[in-house]
């Protein structure tokens, strides 16, 4: 079994206690994200986006497990 | 002309002898005409009771200056610029202190002007950047409006 | 708060210094969260077999100034502004120096930019400002588009 | 008779070799810029405003011989 190294940004990183954590393979970013709202319960209240491989995903994407994958709360640069 | 991403991220507020020394940099460059600035400065904003005292930023580094890279590619393809620079703070930037720098040059104004504000726009939409404004007493994530 | 005209010329060139200084003492006013900058810079053309190496600025001062403050007025109505300064070159400016300095300040980036473009506009269309372009052999009366 | 003094700016203060000159009284904008034109056949060939105290004339305007007339060429301030 691979374990995604996740990464978590500003809030959530807060919320999580951990700016990057260890997390079962899953084949797909829905499944992902269902997985992580199940485990971390404090992610269901958050509004954030998936990156994968420092990309924004905007439908469901198929993993192999040697992805970056990243939380990102909306943004608030400048 | 290859170009390669280019760090934008600087530790803590942006100096105005930076802005000076940016501008001065392009006198050499005798095509310009018109330079457009903006700068985006810390707001003493009222929250919670409380009052921002300065703004921590931290930012997903790779990703964002991938992001940068593209949108840079996008708005020279879009746009007859001379130059362009991004700057943006990462970690402590105290109210009343500069934490992004853009800057835009070209031949004639009204080109110079329109990139930099769709540079504006794209990067206070589409970098991983977040701000945490730190209070007087306490501390809140930044919302962009 | 009754404003008056206050003088926007400034002998040669606009030094990145005294850019930076403005920028700077902006630092007190922490309700501003965008500042936009225009710089109008002299370029080097080709005109008449020549190249320009200078402009020479001109102005009916009074009516300028006159004039000046009606656009400022208008545009402190029109835009919620925190400040905004005019600095416009008399005299000789090299190519790659800075003739033009047009500086707008906001709680919000949106009002700045606009503000800033707005007064670039109404600058080079209504002040009563005329530049000779200084060639390396020759001279000739400078043409806004 | 009253004298106006006109002034005359960029190209034109060139062309007319003053900044500043004496000329007779007319009554209004238009007859002016006429005998302006006649007296002056450098001015036939210029594009240029006509400035009364400072405030571009739009339209033929009454003089009464005090007002401050300028000559202005084009604008190319910037």
């Amino acid at each position: 079994m691979e374990l995604f190294k996740i990464k978590a940004f500003g809030l959530l990183a807060e919320k999580l206690q951990a700016s990057e954590f260890d997390f079962p393979y899953h084949k797909d970013t829905e499944q992902l994200l269902n997985a992580l709202k199940e485990s971390h319960p404090e992610l269901q209240s958050s509004k954030f986006s998936l990156a994968v491989d420092k990309n924004l995903v905007q439908q469901n994407t198929g993993l192999n497990g040697n992805e970056e994958i990243a939380l990102l709360p909306p943004f608030s640069g400048g | 002309m290859a170009r390669k991403p280019k760090n934008i991220f600087v530790e803590g507020a942006i100096s105005p002898e930076k802005i000076a020394t940016s501008i001065q940099h392009h006198s050499e460059k005798t095509d310009i005409g018109a330079h457009s600035i903006f700068l985006g400065q810390v707001r003493a904003d009222e929250k919670e009771g409380s009052v921002v005292r300065a703004i921590e930023y931290t930012a997903y580094e790779e990703m964002a200056l991938q992001k940068a890279f593209e949108i840079r590619e996008a708005v020279f393809e879009k746009y007859p610029l001379t130059c362009m620079h991004i700057y943006h703070s990462l970690g402590e930037v105290k109210t009343g202190e500069i934490c992004l720098f853009v800057f835009t040059s070209s031949k004639h104004r009204k080109v110079a002007i329109d990139a930099c504000e769709e540079l504006v726009e794209r990067i206070k939409k589409e970098l991983p950047v977040w701000g945490k404004e730190l209070l007087e007493n306490g501390e809140t994530w930044k919302v962009n409006t």
